[in-house]
């Protein structure tokens, strides 16, 4: 899974009294940086990429959330929002971004197409049925065809909540 | 300015071009078909301006589409061209048009019709690995799920 | 000393292909030698789809197609089906249809012009003031057809709703809020030197050049050629309307965005005199689910981006037997290869962002 | 023994000082550019965390902190490892002799303004660094930008350097922010021509729009540093606006008289004067678009250097004429 990390290190903390209250706060402090500022990786491929810049726009500004700095390199990107089609020419490029971006990542599939291939998954024989078929693994899914740039506000606050969450495994 | 008239001139030049006139479209014969639309662009027609080329797979055949316009008589034409299944060849148009080259490898991409003469044949919208052409009625791959028809 | 040359992938994902593209740039220094641009990376075959369809179930199709203009297409489309079917549109309907086709080609051109100043490094300050002024054109069309971008608004014989009370008013408010907005547009960008700099005389297409590659829309007109559909081939009733076609000088990429702009404005005045003309009655359309057309049809029509051809082949059955969507983007794009020899990477970047193409529609 | 070592001390702890001033410095304007922008763009900016997202730069570094550090395969380890630092160390180094106030400063070399401005330009090596090191094509292109951009454009930021020293006649910091007790020295008309002169290739020298060509989003991905993500990415960021800071801070100092201002704490005064230039330099950042390479070149050789020789020419005769 894409979320769960595992803290170096984290098997000496039995022996300190305390250990796991430390943790705990330090972890906390992690989440919380790690949410409040998601960056995303520029990566439209149809319709909704439009919507995904109109909410980037001043009207509905996800810059509010920490996470309007798109960065066009994956290597400094935390989130990538796959907003669009996933069509056969397409699907090894997004796996390869995928893999090129540092550990701590997550993915937003944004729109019916990234979910499920939405209207195009009947007869269509180019499109890819949704982006867990090209093997990535999605946190949230937001719906819509295109979802609404308040649906997209609310899928990164759903994965802010869902970082903030995490335990990190201390095995 | 009707198409009977367009067929008329082109009767005049090349006697035995045409294989049918009907009102929307004109069918020309493939061995003569470069010249013909040659006479067309520089004729004093002035079709200067390849608006599209498709293809229409009629089971047995492919009916082959090219929609030509003249911005002097404000007029499309419409011109096809049957290719049976043996053999899917015509000659391509680049030379008469640029706009041909894009439009002529989706043509090939979708429905396999080979263009001779054109500079770079190759797949326009699919992976260059497929092998089927995805617009004929008996394509058949993995993955493609028809919708159920109630 | 043989050097060799540097290949440089602009590829599927990159901030400045507007999409999907995948340019191969062979570079020589920072000039670029030869470019190959690879398409098909959103190809999603609505052309299969279309055969499995009904002409009624397609109409939402055709929103994905051009998603900047998707009421242009559903307006192409209709047109199309109502000539095959021999159906005429209701007065009301016909005159809603030119409006929300003339809004949305504004809300178009609006983005295109921003994201040419974005691929110039105007990073974002030009993108989101035009995003800003769309916002409004979007909230309209929310209020109308309840979409803020796939509007599947126009139906085979009218369009699906009447236009909601008080929406009349609130595009008055817009025309000439929009108006006293393009001012802002011309200081940011349109006298301003660097930008006057970066696209003068950059990526020069000849008129017979692009009639020759099948250039239509504000490319082919900023070449010097004076031809739009709305005024050379009536249809709809924009006879009706007086609005100019704005031309272009040298082709440049600077006239591209000139001419967008110009544009803009004819478009406000069309809808302005639209608006005044909207006669009364039901624009509803009838929907008779068993439309079974025979015979075929090409009909064009004037999109943002240029001319949209739509070629129906019906055999009788529900389906269409064959349906082939001519996009203007896609020969438009087929120009770039021969304007960018010879320039350097940001003159590449400033031709494509000013030729201003959709992948939705090139890949179908 | 203990002398020579006790000597130091105080450097010691005015060089700390001057560390923690920096971290908090970058870390204040990434912030404040996100809200410049935000106002500029009629939108809101960071929000969420803190009061008007105060706590901002504190999340973003931290998860920068976190981040997997990817080393590209094939790239040239040793240049690739080393290039934040040759970037980040000239930036932070050249805090040496800024003069934050009448007493705040960590030491007044007397050849001042020269050490600062030969230090900042060792970043350019760093540029160059990671740009081949990453063996990233699009890298190399921004590192060789870069580096054709800050040579052509650090002659005439000298020129107009050596237009305030003839007027001050002293290299040392301390002496030419004294030497504008008179007047500020940026009201002088040939001065004047200096300090724009000085601005434009600040911004140059900075990277910044309308000159940012080597990390050009639009052309070049992310430009040298497209290979870098994590803490080292963050070492980038954060000595670009140190690098900022340094450049209006020298400006503040050789233009606008310092520390110099009507009441006694003379630090506000030089931060005071240090942000507007910073803020002025913002505002044109999110609002020009960007030059091309060649007008880029061309315009610093064919212009900026012959006005500025002409500009030290005029304040030489100046200076002998008036006496």
């Amino acid at each position: 899974m894409a979320v769960n990390e595992r803290i170096p290190g984290s098997e000496y903390l039995e022996k300190f009294p305390g250990g796991e209250v430390i943790l705990a706060k330090s972890q906390d402090v992690f989440n919380w940086a790690k949410g409040a500022s998601l960056w995303p990786l520029t990566f439209g491929l149809a319709c909704c990429a439009i919507e995904m810049m109109t909410t980037g726009a001043s009207h509905f500004d996800i810059d509010r959330f920490g996470s309007g700095v798109f960065r066009a390199s994956p290597r400094q990107c935390d989130v990538m929002i796959i907003a669009g089609t996933i069509c056969v020419k397409m699907q090894d490029s997004i796996k390869r971004l995928y893999d090129q971006m540092p550990e701590p990542k997550y993915v937003i599939a944004m729109g019916n197409c990234a979910i499920s291939g939405g209207i195009f998954y009947h007869d269509s024989y180019s499109v890819v049925k949704g982006a867990e078929a090209v093997g990535i693994p999605v946190d949230v899914y937001v719906a819509g065809c295109p979802p609404r740039p308040e649906n997209l506000l609310n899928g990164i606050i759903k994965l802010q909540e869902k970082i903030r969450s995490t335990k990190a495994r201390v095995t | 300015m009707e198409t009977a008239i367009v067929s008329k001139s082109i009767q005049e030049r090349f006697p035995d071009a045409i294989v049918e006139t009907k009102p929307e479209w004109i069918c020309l014969k493939k061995e003569i078909f470069t010249p013909v639309l040659q006479f067309l662009k520089t004729g004093h027609l002035a079709f200067i301006n390849l608006h599209c080329i498709t293809a229409v797979d009629r089971q047995g055949s492919v009916e082959v589409v090219y929609h030509l316009y003249s911005f002097e008589h404000k007029w499309m034409l419409t011109i096809k061209v049957i290719l049976l299944d043996s053999d899917l060849t015509i000659d391509s148009l680049t030379s008469l048009w640029s706009a041909a080259n894009w439009l002529e490898r989706e043509v090939f991409d979708l429905f396999g019709v080979k263009f001779t003469g054109h500079p770079d044949l190759r797949r326009i919208l699919n992976p260059d690995t497929w092998s089927e052409h995805p617009l004929r009625k008996d394509f058949k791959r993995d993955g493609f799920i028809p919708r159920p028809v109630r | 000393m043989d050097y060799e040359e540097l290949i440089i992938n602009m590829g599927p994902q990159h901030p400045s292909t507007h999409g999907v593209l995948y340019l191969e740039l062979k570079l020589d220094g920072e000039i670029v030698v030869d470019c190959r641009p690879n398409i098909g990376y959103l190809h999603r075959s609505i052309e299969k789809i279309a055969e499995n369809r009904t002409f009624v179930q397609f109409m939402p199709f055709t929103d994905r197609l051009d998603y900047l203009a998707s009421m242009n297409n559903n307006l192409g489309f209709c047109l199309t089906m109502e000539k095959l079917l021999q159906i005429e549109a209701p007065a009301r309907a016909q005159y809603l249809r030119v409006i929300m086709a003339e809004l949305n080609r504004v809300a178009s051109h609006l983005f295109a012009v921003s994201t040419f100043a974005q691929d110039l490094g105007a990073y974002a300050t030009p993108l989101f003031y035009a995003l800003r002024d769309r916002e409004k054109i979007v909230q309209i069309f929310d209020q109308i057809c309840g979409q803020r971008l796939t509007y599947n608004y126009m139906r085979i014989g009218g369009v699906s709703a009447d236009i909601p009370v008080g929406v009349d008013q609130l595009i008055r408010d817009f025309i000439i809020y929009e108006r006293q907005m393009m001012a802002e547009y011309d200081d940011l960008l349109t006298n301003n030197v660097i930008f006057r700099a970066r696209s003068k005389m950059i990526g020069v297409l000849s008129k017979e050049s692009a009639i020759d590659h099948g250039v239509t829309g504000p490319n082919l007109r900023a070449s010097g050629f004076k031809w739009d559909l709305r005024k050379d081939e009536p249809y709809l009733m924009y006879d009706q309307f007086d609005f100019n076609v704005p031309v272009g000088k040298n082709g440049d990429s600077w006239d591209r965005y000139n001419v967008r702009m110009l544009e803009i404005m004819e478009s406000l005045k069309i809808i302005e005199q639209a608006l005044n003309g909207l006669p009364e009655g039901d624009p509803v359309a009838k929907i008779n689910k068993a439309y079974r057309p025979t015979g075929e049809i090409y009909v064009r029509t004037e999109n943002p981006r240029g001319e949209l051809g739509f070629y129906v082949v019906g055999d009788g059955n529900p389906f269409p037997y064959r349906l082939k969507i001519r996009a203007p983007s896609f020969s438009n794009l087929s120009v770039l290869t021969s304007l960018i020899r010879g320039l350097n990477i940001s003159d590449a970047v400033c031709v494509l962002g000013s030729l201003d193409v959709v992948m939705g529609e090139i890949d179908r | 023994m203990i002398g020579f070592v006790t000597s130091y001390i105080p450097l010691l702890l005015k060089g700390l000082a001057v560390l923690g001033f920096i971290a908090l410095s970058a870390m204040f304007l990434i912030w404040l550019e996100r809200k410049i922008s935000a106002k500029i763009q009629n939108r809101l900016g960071p929000m969420m965390t803190g009061p008007h997202g105060a706590f901002q730069s504190v999340a973003d570094t931290v998860k920068l902190l976190l981040k997997e550090n990817i080393m590209p395969t094939g790239a040239d380890t040793t240049i690739w490892w080393l290039a934040p630092f040759f970037v980040t160390v000239p930036a932070v180094v050249a805090f040496l002799c800024m003069p934050f106030g009448s007493h705040f400063i960590v030491h007044d070399l007397n050849v001042g303004i020269l050490f600062i401005c030969s230090i900042t330009s060792i970043s350019v090596i760093g540029v160059f660094m990671a740009g081949w090191g990453s063996n990233n094509k699009y890298s190399l292109l921004g590192g060789m930008r870069s580096a054709a951009q800050i040579v052509s454009y650090e002659v005439p930021l000298l020129l107009s350097v050596l237009v305030v020293i003839m007027e001050s006649g002293t290299l040392s910091m301390q002496g030419i922010v004294r030497a504008q007790e008179l007047g500020w020295f940026f009201l002088k008309p040939n001065v004047f021509i200096a300090f724009v002169i000085y601005l434009i290739s600040a911004t140059a020298e900075t990277n910044r729009v309308p000159f940012d060509i080597p990390e050009a989003e639009s052309e070049l991905v992310a430009g040298y540093h497209t290979e870098y993500s994590g803490m080292k990415f963050a070492m980038f960021f954060v000595a670009e606006y140190t690098n900022l800071f340094i450049v209006s801070a020298v400006a503040a100092t050789l233009f606008l008289g310092g520390w110099l201002g009507p009441f006694r704490p003379s630090m506000f005064w030089f931060l005071l004067k240090a942000y507007t230039i910073i803020a002025f330099l913002m505002w044109i950042r999110w609002t020009l678009p960007r030059v091309r390479m060649d007008q880029m070149m061309g315009f610093a050789w064919k212009f900026l250097v012959p006005v500025s020789l002409v500009n030290v020419l005029v304040t030489g005769w100046l200076l002998v004429v008036k006496g």
